[in-house]
């Protein structure tokens, strides 16, 4: 659990999201998520550390869809970090799951011990013709061959926030640091924050009655909760 | 068998000491294969672990079905002879050696692969706790890391579990041999002289190894399932994986042990040896752990069934309906279907009926290990992921090729030891066909007069 | 347990070396980047950590300069609020030289560049190898008063920069946990 | 020079590089003096403006430095430079209010694109070989000034044309003054998406030409006909921000949000209540519910309704009673009262129209209905409701042009006698049915002059290519059309320093004139496009804003620091209905191929990742999976389940299609959101030459289509061919993000 004074949460509200693919990208500008190819997308190795999943219900003329973006759920009690035999997967002190990249050895246990099937592997080296390569963030590492990475919550936008935060001294406000995800989702289906504060946007999120966590009964205390879709007859007048 | 111990000596010292044209190709042959097998390996580490077909969220596919597969088999030896020492079974005789040697090499192989399957092999000493000024520790908590403490101790445990008996035999070869081979045995054989106190030392010490191996096996397997068991995957997270797993294998090592032998025979002409009677016995042995698998399967899928839990039902159905299908039944057929009749009817238990079940079982049992593998990975709970696996042939390359090593390896190993165990057989034998001077308690003397100790 | 030995053995020396074919670029190698290394030479190096002392365009002697009482964060400006110290552009080198010991050999050295209008091409001496993951940013070590030389050595006393201290993790943590900062490995590695 | 990318990623390079015997890349290339002064290591963050679609987004884009191998003046080195490293909404900017969609995320790509051109190139092959050799850019600019010289000697002025994408703002404006001095025609436009159709249904009932925009957060139910407005529609960030609101900013009441289709989009999955109708029958529905809120009075008659009693009247005609409405759309009598009573209750409806609807031959129609439904609903010009973007008189004049001019001159044979032809950003050849016959028409004109950053369908005929700037190379403005209820001029200066040897297609215009001398140097008097912007703003704007003369260098100051000018004083005045507000008569659609022989209605529509395609070389995009099919790299043809039984059609096998007019083969999708007897297609792949991320992949849907023009709108009716679909036998392996439609399937298989 935190021992920091920051617990970093995120809420996705399924009312809001659109399926529109904004949070991909920039998820993919941000990190330096490098683009596969399409054999190695035939292959299932697409790189995306977050995806909108996409269901079907029901049949034409009456057909419904649900959107819902998955991505790394920083569960509290995650299953990826125990199988880790290198602490490669571990619990950080402000309650992320971190992934330490040089520590992995590529066993993928951690791959298979996530429910949400949220971590990505580097099959291969990742490339981009040149000079594709000068689009790079030079706050995030690039991954090499055999290890795992998957979504930080943007570990290095949180850490420029705090740093940034100190040489003001003062504290970082609500929303202050934002994973590029939630700052690109145009209709604000994404909020993250600090769940300590009880006062924060996210934490008043995760109170809603509309609010679950994604495969809850597995245990696993994820950080992100997802508000259902509300119904127009069920809510209105 | 009306054999003399002379005659037994020159039988098993013959392959030992006489080695044939055949037997240089056979090896080299199999070098070949095994170099293939290597080279396809680097060029998996070179290029990447994406050459072989694994892919999210089928993390896991052919490298960790062998593993599996290959630590089964490596139960062979241990529950054999150890219990049957323990118990004094004496049919056992010729076929202990035997079953140790695989479990020993079996193991060897099995443990390469959790190497194999690393995305950065060049990194797995990190699994060795060593201190170091990063304060760096593995992860204690990780089955991996169980796994890598449990098998590295099944391997010393096998290794001399294996290696007390053959002293004897090495001190015998050391006097029948000269040369580089007697300077090998001579060391191999630690100053073996057979004095009386060495023959008590030999005894309880083989006595203590019998009792701790067994135990050391059962966890070994145990924490192979547990690789599985810790982890929230539909089908893996289940109480009976343990018992499951041992009891596999168990019975995938009793089949590979069977056939090693059924081969041992023909090619060493050890047919006085390794009589149909052991056969009958290892026959009803197998019998019995077909049921026992066969009830593990049904127990685990009866649970399920009735469970009807939605994502166990996914993979469950995968299995029974889905792509799958076909290679369960397949499995049944090698595991219970086949094997069953042969074994269960007294004359179709013959050398060649158990042969045939063993080698069915043992293409069944590897089927198996893949059927617990990928049907769960391929459908976790979120069925937007769901994906499948097809192997590349780097990794058909390195599979077929760890059979290859296997063989080359026993073969290697048939060349320097004999591979049934001399004075052990002779010990064995009723006291009138014992050369004069023997005494009643079991073989203990007459090692002495046939190394003919300087008098 | 041979093939074993000998495999991990030769899986060092072949490190993660180079993509033979390459799943999904359309370029030739030269026209891709890639963290792989480009020889299994570089590769068995970056392994074991060796490193040589670069070798300079130009022999710049710090301790004459220091001597002149320049603070470090004059040349390496980035230092104080950002995470590179960075080299000084060869325009702020000819501010002074443009005048001042400029019959040197190595000031013509420098002349030379600066009217060709280039940069002078200097080389690192300290830095992190790519596949330790190092995030490091030196303003808030300099913000909580390390001295340089804690890392660099006593630069004043150098001529051309060597690498005096060899900055590994052991050598972080020590300072890390004698100052009770933190040692969770997100700190530095993301 | 790898050693230069592990410097910029902190590696010792230095060390490694002595190291490794060979050769020593440092030292290889020559390090160019930097151009500009940055804290290494640490990222600012500057304005720009977003080009990729006509929203016009305000931009921010995070610059650090680092290290760049260059080409300058013919030698290769490397300079360490500030670089564009994302692209964020510009939190001010009242349009997009800091947020940005996908595409315009990756826009990033265009900069940093492998295939991108990096010097004036000259065609050396023959037309449309592909072959260039590179020029330099006095040479470049040389030729294109003698070309012109010598048509002005030769009084052939108006044998010149300029043809651009949809363009707006000062670009637009010296383009025209550009032409005009050369006494040559206006510019002409062609995008596939400018809506010229929408425009004229604004102009008919509002008085001007534009697009409208929506005050969606504050709406309690919006109906929209087929627009995709939370995907690629009109404003899609500004409307997505407005739902996002119209869902959840008011706690307590939840807007209902209904979408007409025959293919759920992206914007249709979000429903709550999902309408489908005959194709091309949407107005008919609108006007069926604008009958029943006018007979039943649902919308007493408050100030806000804008109707004249003519046109209630009209509307109360039994031509659009519930009982016609069934028989004509295919939505149930019941239905349509339902929706019509549930929509006229709340405070505040809206109806959007977008999409097929409009590109069926009688989609004028469909955008005047859905214009009177507005209007019934007294949404226009209220909170909740539908209004025009504020304008300026800076902004009005040029208005901005669209498509139909072009069309109308390709079709009407004019091009013959086009001497020279000028290109930006627009590709014809791409995104016109193979019917007008684009390729052959353009490959006739003597000279192409392209100013494109990238070789593609139309730029590789072009004789001589003056590559342009990135975005965020060059100095940007545009004047938001829609989405926003301010006054807006987005303006930006270049984010980041040149990559390669590229000049801003203003500037180079600017040189041309001033080579020309007389007439066009008079016209366009400025040094360079900073200047013209300068002047534009200190002059024209200042004046209609009044300022005080001193004032005007710090008012451009603000402006370029803040991304440009917006004014929240000025509100958008309630668009007032023209004279010619009528409900118009309906003329049922008309559709390419009989119904026997081309069973099923081919409705394209615009992708998610690509637009119209103009931006299918960006390889992030290549690789966003499609929000419905979740194909990734690729084009696919969506067929409804059970047609696909009928067919014996499973996914991935590869389908003929057939129209009157061509033939794609392309692989199938399953898709339960589609009409049993339509298919939809993706717009945008199936690029012959554009990149190599984009060519030879997918099929280009363009292709298929019949050359019918919309009535009464001389452009494209996309929605108005029908197909004909069988198997070919074989199937390919899509390369999809999930296999898998239903999370039911987790429970039965």
């Amino acid at each position: 659990m935190s021992t920091s004074s920051h617990h970093w949460g995120m809420a996705v509200d399924l009312d809001r999201c659109t399926g529109c693919g904004a949070c991909v990208i920039a998820c993919q500008a941000e990190n330096n998520v490098p683009t596969v190819g399409e054999e190695e997308v035939k292959r299932g190795r697409v790189m995306h550390w977050i995806r909108i999943e996409r269901y079907y219900e029901g049949e034409f003329p009456n057909p419904q869809i649900k959107f819902r973006p998955v991505l790394c759920q920083q569960c509290d009690n995650a299953p990826c970090e125990p199988v880790c035999p290198t602490y490669a997967s571990y619990h950080t002190a402000e309650g992320l799951n971190g992934q330490v990249y040089n520590r992995c050895i590529g066993t993928r246990y951690c791959g298979n011990a996530c429910p949400y099937s949220v971590r990505t592997f580097n099959f291969f080296n990742p490339r981009w013709d040149k000079p594709l390569h000068l689009q790079l963030n030079p706050d995030v590492s690039v991954r090499q061959v055999g290890v795992m990475e998957k979504c930080t919550f943007c570990v290095q936008r949180i850490k420029a926030a705090e740093i940034q935060a100190e040489t003001e001294g003062r504290s970082l406000r609500d929303g202050e640091p934002a994973p590029a995800c939630v700052a690109s989702c145009p209709p604000r289906a994404l909020v993250f924050g600090d769940l300590n504060d009880p006062n924060s946007e996210v934490s008043r999120l995760a109170r809603s009655p509309r609010g679950g966590k994604l495969l809850e009964e597995l245990g696993t205390r994820p950080k992100i909760t997802y508000l259902q879709r509300g119904s127009w007859d069920g809510e209105n007048r | 068998m009306a054999k003399t111990a002379e005659e037994i000596q020159r039988d098993l010292l013959r392959p030992v000491l006489k080695t044939s044209w055949r037997f240089v190709l056979v090896v080299a042959g199999l070098g070949i294969c095994v170099l293939a097998g290597f080279s396809a390996w680097m060029y998996q580490a070179t290029n990447g672990i994406g050459v072989a077909g694994i892919n999210r969220p089928v993390f896991w596919g052919f490298y960790i079905t062998n593993f599996v597969f290959w630590i089964g088999i490596s139960h062979a030896g241990t529950l054999i002879s150890a219990i049957l020492r323990l118990s004094n079974a004496t049919w056992r005789r010729p076929i202990t050696r035997c079953a140790e040697v695989i479990t020993v090499f079996a193991l060897m192989i099995g443990a390469m692969f959790p190497i194999v399957h690393l995305g950065r092999p060049w990194l797995a000493f990190w699994l060795v706790p060593y201190p170091s000024e990063r304060g760096l520790w593995p992860n204690y908590r990780s089955p991996l890391l169980w796994d890598f403490f449990a098998i590295n101790t099944y391997l010393i445990g096998s290794v001399s579990f294996l290696f007390l008996p053959i002293i004897p035999d090495c001190a015998l070869l050391r006097d029948r041999s000269s040369g580089w081979r007697r300077r090998l045995y001579s060391g191999l054989c630690l100053g073996w002289r057979g004095t009386q106190k060495q023959w008590q030392q030999l005894e309880t010490a083989m006595h203590i190894m019998a009792i701790v191996i067994i135990p050391v096996a059962v966890s070994v397997h145990s924490i192979v399932s547990w690789d599985f068991a810790m982890t929230p995957v539909p089908m893996w997270h289940s109480t009976i994986f343990a018992p499951y797993f041992v009891a596999g294998a168990i019975f995938s090592g009793i089949a590979a042990l069977i056939v090693a032998m059924v081969l041992l025979r023909s090619f060493l002409h050890l047919e006085e040896y390794l009589t149909a009677q052991c056969f009958d016995n290892l026959g009803k042995l197998l019998l019995v752990m077909s049921l026992l698998w066969f009830y593990f399967v049904f127990a685990e899928r009866l649970t399920t069934w009735y469970g009807n839990a939605k994502p166990e039902m996914a993979v469950l159905w995968l299995t029974q309906r889905g792509p799958f299908r076909q290679l369960f039944w397949v499995m049944l057929c090698c595991n219970f279907v086949i094997p069953f009749p042969l074994l269960a009817i007294k004359k179709l238990r013959t050398i060649p009926g158990t042969f045939i079940a063993s080698v069915t079982i043992i293409a069944g049992m590897w089927i198996e290990r893949y059927l617990i593998i990928v049907p769960s990975l391929s459908h976790k709970f979120l069925p937007y992921t769901w994906g499948s696996y097809r192997p590349t042939w780097v990794e058909i390359t390195i599979t077929s090729v760890t059979f290859c090593a296997m063989a080359l390896l026993f073969i290697v190993f048939s060349k320097i030891v004999p591979v049934v165990s001399v004075w052990e057989l002779k010990a064995g034998l009723p006291p009138g066909s014992r050369p004069a001077g023997a005494s009643d308690r079991d073989g203990q003397l007459e090692p002495v007069q046939i190394l003919g100790a300087p008098s | 347990m041979v093939i074993l030995a000998s495999a991990i053995a030769v899986l060092w020396a072949c490190g993660d070396a180079r993509l033979a074919s390459n799943p999904y670029s359309s370029l030739k190698d030269g026209q891709v980047f890639t963290p792989e290394h480009r020889t299994i030479t570089d590769s068995v190096r970056e392994f074991f950590g060796w490193h040589a002392s670069p070798v300079q365009p130009i022999a710049f002697p710090h301790n004459k300069h220091v001597a002149q009482g320049i603070d470090c964060s004059v040349c390496h400006a980035g230092v104080k609020n950002g995470p590179v110290a960075g080299f000084p552009s060869d325009k702020l080198c000819m501010g002074c030289h443009e005048v001042l010991a400029s019959d040197r050999p190595e000031i013509k050295k420098l002349a030379v560049y600066f009217n060709a209008g280039q940069d002078v091409p200097w080389e690192r001496v300290y830095g992190f190898a790519p596949s330790a993951h190092i995030k490091f940013n030196h303003a808030p070590h300099i913000r909580s008063g390390i001295d340089c030389s804690v890392c660099h050595g006593n630069v004043s006393r150098m001529n051309v920069a060597v690498r005096a201290v060899e900055i590994n993790m052991g050598f972080c943590l020590r300072c890390h946990r004698s100052r009770q900062v933190s040692t969770d490995c997100i700190t530095c590695h993301f | 020079m790898e050693r230069r990318d592990f410097l910029k990623l902190g590696v010792l390079t230095g060390a490694t590089v002595t190291l490794s015997s060979c050769e020593k890349p440092a030292q290889q290339l020559t390090r160019f003096v930097v151009e500009e002064d940055f804290v290494p290591g640490v990222a600012s963050w500057k304005p720009s403006v977003c080009t990729l679609c006509g929203a016009g987004c305000g931009v921010m884009v995070r610059v650090s430095d680092g290290d760049a191998e260059v080409i300058r003046n013919r030698q290769h080195g490397i300079i360490r430079m500030g670089l564009a490293k994302k692209l964020e909404g510009n939190p001010e900017h009242p349009v997009n209010r800091g947020k940005l969609c996908a595409r315009g995320q990756a826009g990033l790509q265009l900069t940093y694109h492998p295939d991108r051109l990096r010097a004036p190139l000259k065609r050396s092959g023959s037309r449309g070989s592909g072959e260039f050799s590179e020029i330099t850019w006095q040479e470049a600019v040389g030729e294109v000034v003698s070309g012109l010289e010598n048509l002005r000697a030769r009084d052939r002025g108006d044998r010149i044309r300029f043809l651009t994408g949809t363009l707006r703002g000062q670009r637009h404006n010296l383009i025209s003054r550009f032409m005009a001095s050369l006494g040559a025609p206006a510019p002409l436009h062609y995008g596939p998406l400018d809506e010229p159709v929408l425009r004229q249904a604004s102009l008919l009932s509002f008085g001007h030409a534009r697009m409208p925009s929506f005050d969606l957060a504050r709406s309690d139910y919006i109906i929209s006909f087929g627009a995709d407005f939370l995907g690629t529609w009109n404003s899609p960030v500004a409307q997505a921000i407005g739902y996002g609101e119209m869902r959840r900013g008011h706690p307590g009441s939840r807007g209902k949000f209904v979408q007409v289709e025959q293919r759920m989009s992206q914007t249709g999955a979000n429903a709550d209540e999902w309408v489908t109708c005959f194709p091309g029958s949407e107005g008919l529905l609108a006007l069926g519910l604008a009958h029943i809120i006018a007979k039943e009075k649902l919308r007493p008659n408050s100030p806000e309704t804008i109707l004249s009693r003519e046109v209630e009247e009209q509307l109360k005609s039994e031509l659009y009673g519930s009982a016609e409405t069934e028989e004509k759309t295919g939505v149930s009598a019941t239905r349509v009262e339902r929706l019509a009573r549930e929509m006229a209750a709340p405070p505040a409806a809206v109806a959007l129209i977008g999409g097929a609807p409009l590109a069926h031959t009688n989609g004028l129609f469909n955008a005047v209905a859905v214009y009177i439904l507005n209007a019934v609903l007294g949404s226009p010009g209220l909170p909740g409701g539908m209004f025009f973007a504020p304008g300026l008189a800076t902004t009005k004049e040029p208005q901005p042009s669209s498509s139909p001019e072009f069309v109308s001159e390709l079709l009407s044979g004019k091009f013959e006698n086009v001497e020279a032809l000028f290109l930006h950003q627009a590709n014809p050849v791409f995104a016109t049915p193979a019917g007008w016959q684009v390729l052959d028409k353009l490959g006739r004109i003597p000279s192409i002059v392209s100013f494109s950053s990238f070789i593609d369908e139309t730029t590789v005929l072009a004789d001589l290519i003056l590559p342009d700037h990135s975005p965020l190379e060059s100095w940007l403005d545009d004047v938001p059309e829609s989405g926003t209820s301010e006054a807006v001029l987005s303006l930006s200066a270049p984010a980041m320093r040149p990559l390669h040897e590229t000049r801003a297609m203003p500037d180079v215009l600017l040189e041309i004139g001033n080579k020309l001398g007389g007439r066009v140097k008079q016209a366009l008097p400025w040094g360079s496009f900073e200047e013209m912007l300068r002047a534009s703003y200190s002059e024209s704007l200042s004046a209609e804003l009044s300022l005080p003369t001193g004032e005007q260098e710090k008012f451009w100051q603000k402006v370029v620091e803040r991304g440009g000018w917006w004014d929240d004083g000025r509100q958008q005045s309630p668009p007032k209905p023209s004279s010619k507000f009528e409900v118009p008569a309906f003329t049922p659609p008309s559709f390419d191929g009989n119904q026997d022989e081309f069973p099923f209605y081919f409705q394209p529509y615009v992708s998610g990742a690509f637009l119209d395609g103009s931006v299918a070389h960006l390889p992030w995009l290549q690789e966003l999976p499609d929000p419905l099919s979740t194909v990734m790299w690729g084009a696919w043809l969506e067929v409804n389940p059970r047609t696909a039984d009928k067919l014996g059609i499973k996914p991935g096998d590869l389908l003929n299609v057939r129209s009157q007019h061509g033939r794609l083969e392309i692989p199938a999708v399953i898709n339960p959101g589609i009409a049993f007897d339509v298919v939809a297609m993706p717009m945008g792949q199936g690029h012959e030459n554009f990149g190599r991320y984009a060519s030879r992949r997918g099929a280009n849907a363009m292709k298929l289509l019949a050359p019918i023009a919309v009535a009464q709108v001389p452009t494209l009716a996309w929605a108005a061919t029908r197909v004909h679909i069988e198997k070919i036998g074989k199937k390919t392996q899509l390369a999809l993000a999930s296999r898998v439609l239903r999370e039911e399937e987790l429970e039965v298989r």
